[in-house]
């Protein structure tokens, strides 16, 4: 674990925070919406820090057109998407507050105590990596694999059968 | 330095420079996109107040260093005084701009440069709130329906001068006020389309007594009209309104007092923030989605349009909700003081369309001649059945260019513009040439790959009596005044007719008409040059003792290039007395708003270009 | 064939470098000058009108049938990639193992296809 | 392994393609166009809108350029001259270029102007259509090179280029990456006619320098990409491998900007339409096909 | 037990309490979602921690990584089309009405 592999997991990880946090704080939904896709761009960052390099390209390359849809929708359907009321969106604040600051201590205490044992030294490069996904992909993994086209499969069909209007005032047109 | 491009905005715009035989292309300037684009603004001719007006907005959103080039324009109030002037002709244009190029390389920010001031861009604040426009104030606070605090935002001209221009809406003679009003209007000028929509009324949902012919703001609450006789409140779909069509329900009929609208608004619903009460009165679009609407104005200067012509767009997303359209060359009357004499009408008549005065010249002297009873010799109307025809072939091909310009075909341009000029200046041997060039120009147009696309079935219009010229041929209406014509008849003349009356088979009969008018202009033989052609001389004798002191009255109808426009004179002593000029685009201009409704924006402006309205002809009253 | 940490070093410093060129372009317009103010001069130019109304309302993007589809047949790349790169060692397992991963995702396609979710709203 | 020479080449090429953009626009050719046209721009004013995004504003134009440069920098122009070779660099293309829609959307937000907001969400939908066009033929070229490596890629054409091996990928492939760097005809977010600018209009000065530098070093990515993926990168006969690079990028950029010259600007409908239902099937196919003729011919 | 690994973990944990925030406070289908698919970026983190400091020779956890992705473009999918559908019949998305304004 080198120290710019330390340096790299520390700043991409507080990009990430910071990120997350202005999704919530701003009133623009345009802001909140990028930067939540910037928080997960800095996760990404942050695979590639961990020398899960085809992940992180992955999820860099993802993140950034699904969340630009989610920044779509969110003018679409958002109150005042430029944030120029100033109007608080919230409710039982207070809960949710102390709700995710328990869940996050709770979640970091067992990280904290657990012995996770000795890490690992040697990782596969990441061309090496990708020929063995690829291989899982094919071998063991082949029906998980197929049961995510599946569950893509149903995604589409659902989303397309509750999004599109009846069909009968389509034909009016 | 030098040598650079330029970027120019032109005013009145690109199609008049290529009509006036000006050819900014040839001497590396090229049309900018938009005024932030720009360093130079190049005005030529006369500038009706409102295009001046539009000129300030456009120069003073023009980032320095910027310069302004005049060519043959008189008034320039309220731009500053041009930096550069000219003659408006070809090397009026290539001095000047060699001018401002020198100019130019003095850089922006050269302690001398003067700050640009107008009357027309005064702002004051006022306060609005974000969810209720409607709810406007001169002092902050907070809003007295939802409690949110109020945002400042400029607005302009003051609060009873908006109001006054409304009342002035009312009686359509105040023109000065609808020229001033413009552009204090921070509304980007939707408020007035008395050309387009003149049918329909518009009311205030909680001021019935108002009641005026055009949308725009109650004067008395500040509200957006609604039209009367609109289902789902068609008047309340903008995009800043999203919740005031909600006052129709609780609204107080007969309530005179101006701050009544306020006083009432206090008890209206105080649940507002609930998106669901927000949404439930606003229109829905096809897909059932209540959506926001923001009003977009394309023009008076925009690229893809003729250079006058205001569309104000209402866009639900990237779709036309609602249209409304209005031109800032006018008003021009076509007789402004009774008893002119025939010359002067003449030449009169000629400038109210710098896009087509041949056909303007020769309506007046066939209206003149049907009045004072005399008829012109066979050589006379071969000459101006030369000219006329040219000119046809000029327009149509400005029509291209425009067309180019909207969908972004620059040799297209580039090539019919040359065309262009090449015909303005050309002689009668160059007909024959440039006949065959615009048959090879079609055959390229037709092999050009994904224009039918682009065009077919946008902006369809089935015949009906509005429709005239090429755009009713392609509509498959035989209408064409040229028919009538001895003149024509001997020459063997029949109109192009087509089926579909689609943006694509207006193209079509413009590209033929192109062909068959070069050809006639030909078969015409004698080609006289319109400068010599009814000139000021020429009218002298020819008309003078034609006329004498002639009286009656006379009517005449002429083909111009967007269609059949139709003159009435009245002679009395030599002198016109009364005259009333019936043209083509003023027609026009009224179908835009059905037409463009529910289109895609680039549609939609395909759609209006490609029906060519002249803003010059529309504004004739 | 570097280690990995280093060339993402090496773009981070690309990166760096990118900005530092932004910079300082900046900086050589800012000797020549500030912008003068002027009135009228900052309203977001609309074809020579003035309109002073602020734009960011709720849009209607016409492409959202598409863009629900997109979302999940994206994630399709996800696999593929590693697939691609294994393809030719696993030879026919492969192809008919993708083959059906694709059918299934055309499936979905076909019935987004049928539903109308293939045009503007 | 130099790295500095991969950004020098990088620039020229900028260069040239500004030179000779400027040429088919204007119809004259100056070699010094982008010198003065960009003293022009920093020597002039850069008007900021009056109530804008100020971070979206600022930031629009310098993504750009850094998702363009990214982009650029996973590409080899000869062997060793590669700024980074990472192994999944066919992949990182895409991630880098994935950011020019987030550039352009901020673009678009930012100035709180019709034009702009319109330009930007039109490309978001431009990039729903185009997206799966880029990563679905690559996917086939990376089938045969059998690996993401873009050296690998390279290397695996020495026998036969890609744009004969698959041609389908590669037509697809051009399409696309001329509506990722927004050229006519697929300029739905700048378009003049339409749009008076749209996502570029209230850039000006030094921010519309940057915007244009990084839209020119897009054009010369996707065109260095096209090269790489399909027409065997450095590889030829006689010349050096930079050479080569160099000439076959340059005439993929002329050929994407002479395209666009030739045809009308699409309509957002047909785009959309005709990418799923034309485009997308077609990609599937094309894998298929590269599959077969891998099992085929070992 | 690695630095890095607790660095990453801890990282993961910020922002699923974030999330939870988020997806709790939030009165605006949207917004939950939001919330959500920061939920998963953390588990996301944490799988790639796990694998890198823990299994990095076995690929089920990269393969799960993969899954994770995938189930949050289908939840976004479905949400949107949720969404949609939901503010065509009720011309809100939001959950719930909300209570306290603020200037």
């Amino acid at each position: 674990m080198s120290a710019l592999q330390l340096a790299f997991v520390t700043f991409f990880g507080l990009a990430a925070v910071w990120f997350a946090l202005v999704v919530f704080r701003t009133s623009s939904m345009m802001r909140s919406a990028l930067a939540l896709l910037f928080s997960q761009t800095a996760l990404g960052a942050l695979f590639l820090a961990l020398q899960a390099e085809f992940l992180g390209v992955l999820q860099i390359m993802m993140m950034a057109t699904e969340m630009s849809i989610m920044a779509i929708f969110m003018v679409m359907f958002m109150m005042d998407p430029g944030g120029l009321g100033q109007m608080d969106m919230t409710h039982q604040k207070r809960l949710s507050i102390v709700a995710g600051v328990v869940a996050a201590a709770v979640v970091a205490v067992v990280a904290v105590l657990t012995p996770w044992g000795a890490p690992a030294t040697s990782i596969p490069n990441p061309s090496e990596q990708l020929q063995g996904l690829g291989r899982e992909l094919l071998g063991r993994s082949m029906l998980v694999f197929e049961t995510a086209g599946i569950t893509i499969l149903t995604a589409m069909v659902a989303a397309t059968a509750v999004a599109m209007p009846a069909l009968q005032r389509r034909r009016e047109r | 330095m030098l040598a650079r491009d330029l970027h120019a905005v032109t005013v009145p715009g690109p199609d008049v420079f290529s009509a006036l035989g000006l050819d900014p292309g040839a001497v590396g300037v090229t049309y900018a996109a938009t005024p932030r684009h720009a360093q130079v603004l190049v005005l030529a001719g006369p500038l009706p107040p409102e295009l001046r007006e539009a000129a300030a907005v456009a120069y003073a959103q023009m980032p320095r260093p910027r310069v302004i080039l005049a060519l043959g324009t008189q008034e320039f109030s309220p731009l500053p005084d041009p930096d550069v002037t000219g003659p408006a002709s070809h090397d009026g244009l290539a001095q000047g701009l060699r001018r401002v190029r020198e100019l130019l390389s003095r850089h922006a920010f050269s302690p001398e440069a003067r700050a640009f001031e107008p009357a027309v861009l005064a702002t004051r604040t006022e306060y609005t709130c974000p969810m209720h426009p409607e709810v406007v104030q001169d002092e902050p606070g907070t809003c007295p329906k939802c409690g949110m605090e109020l945002v400042a935002r400029e607005a302009s001209g003051s609060s009873d001068e908006t109001h006054h221009h409304t009342i002035s809406h009312k009686d359509a003679s105040a023109h000065d006020d609808h020229a001033q009003h413009e552009h204090r209007d921070d509304h980007g000028g939707h408020a007035e389309n008395r050309t387009a929509e003149g049918a329909t009324s518009y009311t205030c949902p909680m001021h019935p007594e108002i009641v005026q012919d055009e949308p725009g703001r109650c004067p008395e609450c500040g509200m957006f009209l609604v039209p009367a006789d609109s289902d789902e409140g068609a008047g309340s779909d903008t995009g800043h309104a999203p919740s005031h069509a909600h006052h129709q329900a609780d609204s107080h009929p007969h309530d005179h007092d101006p701050d009544a609208g306020e006083v009432h608004e206090h008890g209206a619903g105080m649940d507002f923030m609930s998106m669901v009460e927000v949404t439930k009165d606003l229109p829905r679009g096809r897909d059932g989605l209540p959506m926001d609407r923001i009003d977009v104005p394309f023009g008076p200067l925009f690229p893809g349009l003729p250079g006058g012509l205001l569309l104000t767009l209402t866009l639900a997303g990237d779709v036309v909700a609602r249209a409304s359209a209005r031109t800032l060359t006018g008003p021009r009357s076509a007789l402004p003081e009774p008893g002119m004499p025939a010359a002067r009408f003449i030449e009169h008549l000629a400038s109210l369309d710098p896009l087509t005065p041949t056909a303007y010249r020769l309506l007046a002297r066939r209206a003149l001649e049907a009045a004072s009873g005399s008829t012109p010799s066979a050589h006379q109307q071969r000459a101006r059945l030369a000219a006329a025809e040219r000119e046809r072939a000029a327009s149509h091909l400005g029509g291209l260019a425009q067309l180019a310009r909207q969908v972004g075909l620059p040799w297209l341009e580039r090539r019919a513009t040359r065309f262009q000029l090449t015909l303005i200046h050309g002689d009668h041997d160059a007909l024959a040439l440039l006949a065959r060039q615009s048959v090879a120009l079609r055959t390229r147009l037709e092999r050009t790959p994904l224009l039918a696309a682009r065009l077919m079935h946008v902006g369809a219009l089935s015949p009906a009596d509005g429709l005239r010229g090429p755009v009713a041929r392609a509509a498959g209406m035989t209408t064409d005044a040229r028919t009538h014509d001895p003149a024509y008849a001997e020459l063997g003349f029949e109109p192009v007719l087509h089926q579909g009356g689609d943006a694509l088979t207006r193209l079509h009969v413009r590209l033929e008409e192109i062909t068959r008018s070069l050809r006639l202009a030909e078969a015409a033989g004698t080609l006289t040059m319109p400068a010599d052609f009814d000139t000021h001389a020429a009218i002298g004798d020819a008309i003078g003792d034609a006329i004498g002191d002639a009286i009656g009255d006379g009517q005449a109808v002429v083909e111009t290039p967007r269609g059949e426009a139709c003159l009435q004179v009245y002679l009395d002593g030599g002198l016109v007395t009364r005259a009333r000029l019936d043209t083509p685009s003023a027609g026009h201009l009224t179908l835009l708003p059905e037409l463009l409704t529910d289109l895609e924006l680039g549609d939609a402006l395909v759609a209006a270009g490609s029906l060519d309205i002249s803003p010059w002809e529309a504004s004739v009253s | 064939m570097t280690a990995p940490l280093v060339l993402y070093l090496l773009l981070a410093a690309l990166v760096a470098g990118t900005l530092g060129l932004a910079a300082s372009i900046y900086a050589v317009a800012r000797a020549f000058g500030r912008a003068r103010a002027e009135p009228g001069k900052d309203v977001p130019a609309t074809a020579a009108t003035v309109s002073r109304d602020p734009v960011w309302s709720r849009y209607h993007a016409r492409y959202y049938g598409f863009a629900l589809l997109f979302l999940a047949f994206d994630m399709e790349m996800a696999f593929m990639y590693p697939w691609a790169v294994v393809f030719k060692h696993e030879g026919l397992v492969a192809l008919l193992d993708m083959g059906v991963f694709l059918a299934i995702l055309f499936l979905g396609l076909l019935y987004g296809w049928s539903q109308g979710a293939l045009q503007r709203q | 392994m130099s790295v500095l020479a991969p950004i020098l080449a990088l620039l020229l090429l900028a260069w040239c393609v500004a030179v000779l953009d400027a040429w088919m626009t204007t119809g004259r050719f100056r070699p010094l166009a982008p010198l003065t046209a960009t003293l022009a721009l920093v020597a002039g004013e850069s008007l900021v809108p009056r109530k804008p995004d100020r971070l979206f504003f600022e930031t629009a134009p310098i993504l750009l350029l850094l998702a363009a440069v990214l982009a650029a920098a996973a590409l080899p122009i000869a062997p060793h001259l590669v700024i980074t070779d990472l192994a999944t660099s066919a992949l990182f293309v895409n991630a880098a270029l994935a950011y020019v829609l987030v550039a352009l959307l901020m673009a678009g937000w930012g100035p709180d102007g019709a034009y702009a907001m319109i330009g930007g969400w039109r490309f978001l939908g431009q990039t729903i259509a185009y997206s799966m066009l880029i990563v679905m033929p690559i996917t086939a070229v990376a089938m045969r090179a059998q690996s993401l490596l873009t050296t690998d890629i390279v290397r695996s054409q020495a026998g036969l280029w890609n744009v004969l091996y698959q041609p389908l990928g590669f037509a697809l492939f051009f399409v696309a990456a001329m509506a990722v760097s927004f050229l006519p005809p697929f300029d739905l977010p700048t378009a003049s006619g339409e749009l008076a600018g749209g996502v570029e209009a209230e850039y000006t000065g030094a921010r519309r320098a940057i915007f244009r530098l990084g839209r020119t070093i897009l054009i010369v990515s996707l065109a260095t990409a096209t090269t790489v993926f399909y027409l065997g990168g450095w590889l030829g006969p006689w010349l050096p491998p930079w050479l080569w690079s160099a000439l076959k990028t340059l005439a993929v950029a002329a050929a994407m900007l002479a395209a666009g010259h030739a045809v009308p600007r699409l309509r957002e409908a047909h785009l959309l339409a005709w990418a799923w239902k034309a485009g997308i099937p077609l990609a599937m196919l094309n894998i298929f096909l590269v599959g077969v003729l891998l099992l085929v011919i070992p | 037990m690695s630095i890095g690994l607790l660095l990453a973990l801890l990282t993961a944990a910020a922002l699923f309490g974030i999330g939870l925030y988020g997806a709790l406070s939030q009165t605006n289908l949207v917004m939950i979602m939001m919330g959500v698919e920061l939920i998963l970026g953390g588990a996301l983190l944490n799988l790639v921690a796990f694998w890198r400091f823990l299994h990095p020779g076995s690929y089920p956890g990269q393969m799960f990584v993969l899954i994770v992705m995938t189930v949050m473009a289908v939840e976004m999918a479905v949400g949107f089309g949720v969404a949609i559908a939901r503010f065509r019949a009720r011309g809100s998305v939001e959950m719930e009405a909300a209570r306290e304004l603020q200037g």
